[in-house]
């Protein structure tokens, strides 16, 4: 059918590679802007009973954060920290290459540290359009009146388990299982099309 | 009167004056020898099959609204008999030969269209469990047929075998399997044994049951106390609301199983068709609507509607299996009451309360039932032993580890 | 090319004359203008015949202008973008669009099966029922293939539907459905409050019924005071107006279904732009304000193309600026019709008779009637129609009977409020004596009725009403709303006389008119007893049809009741199901179709895969390495021979990342162990991994996998692909509400490591060389698990697991190093000839091994039944074990796990095969088990099997017969012991 | 459906999945009628027409087993609660 691929995004792309770096759908400037950061140092942190409070206490004082024991991400310049669940934190750190090791340091028996530092692939979207696409997947509300910088939700975006957070007015992070980067990707690709989407993953198609 | 060319052409030259009533609305007698508690298929097959097969004619169904409102009502319409194990294959073997010759017995156009029912499989291991299955029903007499891609291709050519996510790799046919019109099969079980005798009440909610010592001796209803020899209770759906009247917990949970209808097309699905890699099956109806479903919607529920994430969840596996469907509409949705058993499978047994009887557990699967459901639980209630081709739906199968699990996935209504 | 708009009026409409549309009907060429529906263009054009019945074939016309229409359905659009069933009354006009006529063969005009209608005697309601009975073989075979052939209504396309949809959620304060006028002052005084306001509406102009007013309102037309309200509206920030967006349906906790038709007024989709969007839109409160629906007055002829609903005709004058006919007459029993016509002369229609069923009709009214020349025929009643299309009427008066020449004849037996969404949570409607219709009863939570929507007739009270309900939502959220200033527009009392049908009127009297449901067949349903609205909706298929009978289920009712002698509310209300008008398929699968419809999970070592050649297949959400086939190769089973044969020789290599993994920490994992697998773990030595078998509740086996203790109070748990997301569940609930004094914290960590197995003799000689340190029999014993570091430095986890039976390790690596350990340890086994293997091979070698696996574990075996009797601690409670007990699972009768081989050698055997005794007859009373898993195995050059037979164990060496019907076959083979290859395990302890 | 999470708000039921009735207590297995005990608790189900306690697992969430009380002919959700009470994280 030829003017389905003229109108698909995804047309000539393997649905199991991780599409290439590139510009897909509507001309002109981009709605959205996709990077792939350098990927950060990543823990998840889950006190065990009875240590939720100070596990919560550590981490700020650690990192120089306001952490709580709840959802949100606390963003600083050493750490994020992000609350996933009741005393579950992943903590993530762009300057601390053993950060489990740092962590199991800091919280002792408090707590148990994981690496998850491969376990998710980390998607920065930026632009006036990254709402309007978020919009497109989650069910939960992420309009920039409402869901603001610091404000963070675990939640599902095309049947894929995603953790985000607004770092900034212009920024949001989206955490994706490893293994679901490229689904994930032509599903941003595919709602991000009209509004013209700009990838830059650093790949030519990683598996 | 008897149904045939001459009753429909003697009436258009009357101006279809001739008519009458297709069964009586009968008022509630003090007594009978048995009261069935629901005026759905299964109530009105057995209360048939009493007084056809074992001559008891002094019979009541007593539904609280009108006959066929409930499960009857809102099925999707599919008959089979393409069971894996034991205990349910001879069963549904049963209902699908009382299926074949019950126009004929009836008197009545139920559209029993044997048009196949296609189950697709996506992987080796699907295809094995598909054969083990096939294999099942061939010892028990019964037709099936393992389909290999092509063959697949050759009956559907316009399903999605190019660029599928979960490329179907063929299937199991059952060509006996197929499709009846759900109301028609009320409509004509209840003439037929409103011909024989048996009073439809309807519009007569149970509110209670008439006890005498431990024994059940009757039932208190909006229309006041009948008595009667033997209780039955056939009300999928309902049936823990109504076995808590009698002190009764069951093996069962009520969850919402939706159903849905296209707008009218030419034909374009002959058969049955049921998608192995998502929760999706389909039809076509003879008016034109595209008849299909897809899982129940997962939590207990008394309300007969659904949400949209099954909604999507099935269409998406709609246009994943067959994406020419694109640009049709989907007409009426709508949702049924199911009792989901513990096991999956369904109970045809008296209970532990003398006098009470207890025809439950249908899960999504009541309606192909309808035909032996109504013959064994007569059956039962005749002569008060089990009928030879129900005989695992016992009540206390859960107790004794004798369960019929054809999903294999435990305790747990709903996943079954 | 036919004469261009010649009912065309030649100023005045909301249609922008400089902006033709060039459409094709049926495949003559016409033109319309911007503005346009099909439907008003065709009307435009002189075209009246559009369609044919469903069930008699009758010639239909156009007999609405909304979404209530059951006549004019067309095939819009051609080949894989044809759309059957589309209502040319809401298919807004675009540059070539191409429309056909359907359910009709050969043509419209001339129709095979409209001979249907000289049967129509004969093929009343139900008539179905009552015959095809002989002989029973007929059915399928001559029957029902007429039958589906004649029924039906559109064509699908035949291709895959070629354009896009996505699906979006949006979430406000108020979700007001209908931008009429009550819908516009809701939107409006709830947005000055602050809350966050959705408004949509169906159509591709807000406005409503303002559109077709022909007054003035706020001293501005009425369409430009709407204009003008939308526009304020968008300009809000906290606003959101959608237009061409259905709302379709109410669910739970305030999430509402809707449909927004992006592209679907282009003749194809912008690029990149999707062709319809759902929308899930999530509101705390929410106002209906969808207006009423005209209903029409049941009578003889009332099908013939050229009856029309009143209102119909008023909003093809007023806003299409289109006359339906050079000579309208009108038949009604209110008010409201006879100022439509009014309306309409004004602006130029030629309205010539009203006939009014009413003996008493206001003066003022007559007065202005006859002041233009219009006839007025009082207490009189419309008995028959003629013409093709319409020509004349027969009406009936007090004075006999007279023949009135007409070309349209408008229609009005008063109006439904549109309901439909507060039926959506079962809610009733609620019978309102003074308008004769139903209106809303309960509501679902949060949802309140504005308008005519709620029986308030009068545009004026609308106006009123919409800002109230608006205010009233916004103000129930807390928030606090200006005075707002509502215009004043003086409402003509509404007068209406109920008259639903004309008895005795000559020909056929359609309430239903897609399905050809007559007042005649409503009396059959009557005399069978069919009474109650659910048997009669059943029986007739009354309101059944695509327009799920907006104008025919209150008139139906109306004379079910007539006959009944009950009243309408005894005798049942019409309630509505989702969704309130047709919704694509497309739209509700949205992006996930074709290779999307569900995400796919990609290995780390994927792409080193790839360029190993394998071939790739689908378990579960994974794609996985199935085989490596080399070219010259014959067929997978050649390549897998080779593979298995070049591990049991040397060595090869496997991805098992998989597998789920799980980390467990904390004072009592050992405990907790102990509590969800059979066999135990709290004494599992630091550096050692165990095998463990899970049960459900109920006794039957959920899953296995290897468990390693790294720490005293660290261990890290595998399962198996297919159960990792249900075990993780499991374990969640045991801690979370079973036993949440235990001190265990949970972590999936099967993202995080890439696992890579080797196996064969050699394996220790490849990790020597990629591990940093030793490995050797002592370091690392079997079943040993220690961490370490491979590739000079990067962390690692190894294990020393075999699932193959061959001396075997797993080597876990943070995923990101995934490929480079692949290929380290092929180039560490270059000598070796290291060979990459796929699932197909890990399943051959695991058969060969006897060890089980996904189609053992089918959720019906215990313990027993797998050989695992022996591992259930009897020392200790776990996850299933008092179940487990049950008679029915202890059973020494069940078929148990043994191992099969054919007594041909030859012989290929097939999983899924049962087991019949020697001479025993194949039923199933005699079926002893069936096979689960075959593999051909290279070791022994025959085909071998595992399967579950009674008493297996107790009947080695005995011979049965493996019985596969399905698939032609039928053959003997050896029960044996599972394990065909090193049963003493020699070789992975080597 | 919507299921007001206390640690992630209000979410979409889908994000969660159901295991039923959350009135049940997993009997002794040591007591003498633990056979018994257990039928009804693996088995029989009040299954009420109206108000029920039910377990909901926030798999693409907080992974929190919640104790969620709906009533079963309405579906309207009158409160969620962590089945681990405060104190006992996760």
């Amino acid at each position: 059918m030829a003017d389905h691929s003229s109108h698909d995004p995804l047309a000539g792309l393997r649905f199991d590679r991780v599409p290439p770096s590139g510009t897909y759908g509507a001309d002109g400037e981009p709605g959205v802007t996709v990077t792939i950061p350098e990927t950060p140092f990543i823990a998840l942190v889950v006190a065990r009973n009875g240590f939720a409070e100070s596990v919560t206490g550590r981490l700020g004082r650690a990192f120089g954060l306001e952490v709580a024991d709840r959802t949100g991400a606390a963003i600083g310049a050493a750490a994020t920290v992000v609350g996933t669940g009741p005393g579950r934190f992943l903590v993530l750190s762009k300057t601390e290459p053993d950060l489990a090791g740092t962590l199991r340091a800091l919280l002792g028996s408090e707590a148990a540290v994981s690496e998850q530092d491969d376990a998710y692939v980390t998607f920065d979207l930026a632009g006036e359009k990254t709402p309007d696409l978020l919009a497109k997947g989650a069910l939960i509300d992420i309009d920039p009146r409402v869901f603001l910088p610091g404000d963070a939700a675990t939640t599902v975006i095309a049947h894929i388990g995603v953790t985000l957070w607004r770092v900034d007015e212009a920024t949001w992070r989206l955490l994706v299982a490893r293994s679901l980067e490229a689904s994930f990707t032509r599903f941003l690709i595919a709602s991000g099309a009209a509004f013209g989407l700009r990838l830059e993953n650093g790949t030519a198609g990683r598996g | 009167m008897r149904y045939s060319f001459l009753s429909i052409l003697a009436n258009g030259l009357s101006g279809q004056k001739g008519w009458t009533p297709t069964w009586r609305d009968a008022a509630p007698k003090p007594g009978y020898d048995v009261i069935i508690v629901g005026g759905g298929g299964h109530g009105l097959a057995t209360a048939y099959y009493l007084a056809k097969v074992h001559g008891i004619r002094n019979v009541a169904v007593i539904e609280k609204s009108v006959i066929g409102s409930g499960n009857a009502g809102r099925n999707t319409t599919i008959i089979r008999s393409n069971y894996l194990l034991p205990g349910n294959e001879p069963f549904y073997e049963w209902s699908m030969k009382l299926w074949e010759g019950l126009e004929q017995e009836l008197n009545y156009n139920a559209m029993v269209s044997q048009r196949g029912i296609l189950n697709l499989f996506h992987s080796d291991a699907q295809r094995d469990a598909y054969a083990r299955r096939g294999n099942a029903m061939r010892l028990a007499g019964v037709d099936s047929k393992l389909m290999d891609k092509a063959g697949v291709r050759a009956m559907y050519p316009f399903l999605n075998f190019d660029n599928a996510r979960f490329p179907i790799q063929g299937g199991l046919l059952q060509a006996r399997a197929g499709t009846a019109r759900h109301d028609a099969v009320v409509w004509g079980y209840a003439r037929g044994a409103d011909r024989l005798g048996v009073d439809i009440v309807q519009n007569c909610e149970v509110t209670g049951f008439l006890r005498e010592g431990d024994a059940i001796v009757g039932v208190e209803t909006s229309r006041g106390d009948i008595r009667a020899g033997k209780v039955a209770v056939a009300v999928a759906g309902s049936s823990s609301r109504v076995a808590a009247m009698a002190g009764l917990r069951l093996p069962m949970e009520s969850h919402v199983l939706q159903a849905f209808v296209s707008e009218g097309l030419k034909p374009m699905v002959d058969g049955v068709i049921t998608f192995g890699a998502g929760h999706f099956y389909i039809s076509q109806s003879d008016k034109g609507g595209l008849v299909f479903g897809g899982d129940i919607d997962g939590y207990n529920s008394y309300a007969q509607r659904g949400n949209l994430p099954v909604i999507e969840d099935v269409c998406e596996g709609g246009m994943a299996l067959m994406p020419r469907i694109g640009r049709l509409r989907l007409l009426r949705h709508w949702g049924g009451i199911m009792d989901m058993s513990m096991d999956g499978s369904p109970i045809i047994d008296r209970t532990p309360v003398p006098g009470l009887y207890l025809n439950a557990g249908w899960c999504y699967g009541g309606f192909k039932a309808t035909p032996a459901s109504g013959w064994c639980f007569a059956h039962l209630l005749a002569t008060g032993a089990p009928h030879d081709t129900a005989g695992a739906f016992r009540l206390d199968r859960f107790r004794t580890g004798h369960l019929i699990d054809e999903k294999g996935v435990g305790a747990q209504p709903n996943l079954h | 090319m036919s004469a261009t708009n010649r009912n065309r009026l030649s100023a005045g409409g909301l249609i922008d004359r400089n902006q033709t549309r060039g459409f094709s009907f049926d495949g003559t060429r016409h033109r319309g203008y911007a503005g346009d529906t099909l439907a008003s263009a065709l009307l435009a054009n002189g075209v009246r015949l559009v369609g044919r019945s469903f069930k008699y074939h009758r010639p239909r016309g156009i007999f609405s202008a909304g979404a209530e229409e059951p006549n004019a359905l067309v095939e819009l659009r051609t080949g894989a973008r044809r759309e059957p069933n589309t209502r040319a009354t809401v298919t807004e006009l675009y540059d070539g669009l191409e429309a056909t006529s359907q359910n009709r063969w050969p043509s419209l005009a001339l129709d095979a099966l409209s001979l249907n209608r000289f049967l129509a005697p004969f093929l009343g309601a139900g008539f179905y029922y009552k015959t095809f009975m002989w002989p029973a073989a007929f059915w399928e075979k001559v029957y029902e293939p007429i039958i589906r052939r004649a029924a039906g209504l559109g064509r699908a396309a035949l291709e895959e539907d070629p354009d896009h949809y996505e699906k979006a959620t949006a979430f406000c304060d108020v979700l007001v459905i209908g931008a009429g006028p009550a819908g516009l002052m809701a939107a409006l005084t709830a947005a000055r409050s602050g809350a966050r306001v959705i408004l949509a509406d169906e159509d591709f102009l807000p406005g409503g019924g303002l559109n077709a007013e022909a007054g003035d309102v706020d001293r501005q037309p009425a369409p430009a005071f709407a204009a003008g309200i939308a526009a304020e509206l968008a300009s809000l920030p906290n606003v959101r107006v959608m237009t061409r967006t259905s709302v379709f349906g109410v669910y739970d906790g305030g999430t509402y279904g809707a449909l927004e038709r992006v592209s679907d007024h282009l003749a194809v989709p912008a690029p990149f732009q999707p062709r319809q969007r759902l929308w899930r839109i999530v509101a705390r409160r929410a106002v209906l304000a969808a207006g009423a629906t005209e209903r029409p007055i049941v009578f003889g002829g009332n099908d013939r193309p050229g009856v029309m609903l009143a209102g119909a005709v008023g909003t093809y004058v007023q806003r299409h600026a289109v006359l339906p006919g050079r000579n309208i007459a009108l038949f009604a029993n209110n008010d409201g019709a006879w100022r439509d016509m009014l309306a309409a002369q004004a602006a130029g229609a030629h309205v010539e008779t009203i006939v009014d069923v009413r003996a008493e009709v206001a003066p003022e009214l007559i007065a202005a009637a006859q002041a233009k020349g219009i006839r007025v025929l009082k207490g009189a009643q419309v008995i028959a129609t003629h013409g093709r299309t319409l020509r004349s009427l027969e009406v009936a008066t007090a004075s006999g009977t007279e023949r009135i020449a007409a070309d349209t004849l408008a229609v009005s037996g008063g109006w439904s409020p549109c309901v439909h969404l507060t039926c959506h949570h079962g809610g009733k409607p609620a019978w309102n004596e003074d308008i004769a219709a139903f209106v809303p009863g309960t509501c679902p939570p949060g949802l309140s009725v504005a308008g005519a929507a709620k029986g308030i007739l009068g545009l004026g009270a609308c106006l009123r009403d919409g800002a109230e309900t608006g205010a009233e939502s916004a103000r129930a959220l807390g928030f606090t709303v200006p005075a707002h200033e509502v215009p004043e527009v003086a409402d003509a009392a509404f007068a209406l006389t109920p008259f639903w049908h004309v008895e005795g009127s000559k020909g056929a009297a359609f309430v239903d008119l897609q399905n050809d449901v007559t007042a005649k067949d409503v009396g059959i349903a009557h005399k069978e007893g069919f009474r109650s609205v659910e048997l009669l909706k059943r029986y007739t298929t009354l309101g059944m049809a695509t327009d799920q009978g907006r104008t025919s289920n209150v008139t139906g009712l109306a004379i079910m009741a007539s006959l009944t002698g009950a009243s309408i509310p005894e005798t049942g209300t019409t309630i509505f199901r989702p969704p309130y008008t047709p919704v694509s398929m497309g739209a509700l699968a949205g992006h996930h179709r074709g290779k999307d419809f569900r995400p796919v999970r990609l290995t780390p070592t994927h792409e080193w895969a790839r360029a190993q050649g394998a071939v790739f297949i689908e378990t579960g959400a994974w794609l996985r390495a199935q085989y490596f086939p080399r070219a010259g190769e014959k067929d997978w089973l050649e390549t897998v021979t080779r593979e298995v044969t070049a591990v049991r020789a040397s060595v090869g290599l496997i991805d098992v990342s998989t597998f789920g993994k799980i980390d467990l920490q904390g004072r009592d994992v050992g405990a907790f162990l102990d509590r969800v697998y059979i066999n135990g773990f709290a004494a599992l030595a630091v550096g050692k991994a165990r095998y463990g078998v899970m049960l459900r509740e109920d006794g039957l086996v959920m899953d296995d996998g290897t468990t390693a203790r790294l720490s005293p109070e660290h261990y890290v748990m595998t399962t198996t692909t297919a159960n990792a997301a249900k075990v993780f569940q499991h374990l969640e609930f045991c801690l979370q509400v079973l036993w949440p004094e235990l001190d265990v914290a949970l972590s999936s960590i099967s993202e995080q490591w890439a696992q890579i197995a080797i196996a064969g003799p050699r394996a220790r000689d490849v990790l020597a060389r990629v591990a940093d340190g030793d490995v050797s029999n002592a370091a690392l014993p079997f079943m040993g698990a220690v961490e370490g570091t491979v590739m000079d430095g990067v962390k690692a986890r190894l294990f020393r697991l075999s699932f193959s039976g061959e001396l075997g390790f797993e080597i876990a690596v943070p995923a990101r190093h995934g490929a480079a350990l692949a290929q380290a340890l092929m180039q560490a086994g270059e000598t070796f000839g290291i060979t990459p293997y796929g699932i197909e091979a890990l399943g051959v070698m695991r058969i060969e091994k006897g060890h089980v696996s996904g189609s053992e574990l089918s959720g019906q075996t215990t313990a027993g039944d797998l050989g695992f009797g022996r591992m259930a601690s009897t020392k200790k409670d776990y996850i299933g074990r008092t179940m487990a007990a049950r008679p029915g699972l202890a059973d020494p009768d069940r078929p148990a796990f043994v191992g099969f081989r054919p007594v041909d050698l030859s012989r290929r055997l097939r999983a899924g095969a049962h087991f019949l005794n020697r001479g025993a007859a194949p039923e199933t009373a005699n079926d002893q088990g069936y096979m689960t898993s075959v593999a051909y195995s290279p070791h022994l050059g025959h085909w071998i099997g595992l399967g579950l037979i009674t008493r297996g164990p107790e009947r080695l060496g005995e011979r049965v017969r493996a019985y596969d019907p399905v698939r032609g076959e039928e053959i003997e083979v050896e029960i044996c012991a599972p394990g065909f290859i090193d049963p003493e395990g020699v070789r992975l302890r080597g | 459906m919507r299921i007001p999470c206390p640690y992630c708000g209000e979410r979409d039921a889908h994000e969660f999945s159901y295991l039923g009735d959350a009135t049940l207590t997993r009997p002794d297995p040591a007591a003498a009628d633990a056979e018994q005990a257990f039928h009804d608790y693996v088995y029989l189900r009040d299954n009420p027409a109206g108000a029920h306690e039910e377990w909901w697992y926030h798999a693409n969430g907080c992974r929190q087993w919640l104790r969620v009380t709906r009533d079963t002919r309405t579906h309207a959700i009158s409160g969620a609660a962590p089945a681990r009470k405060s104190g006992e994280p996760a």
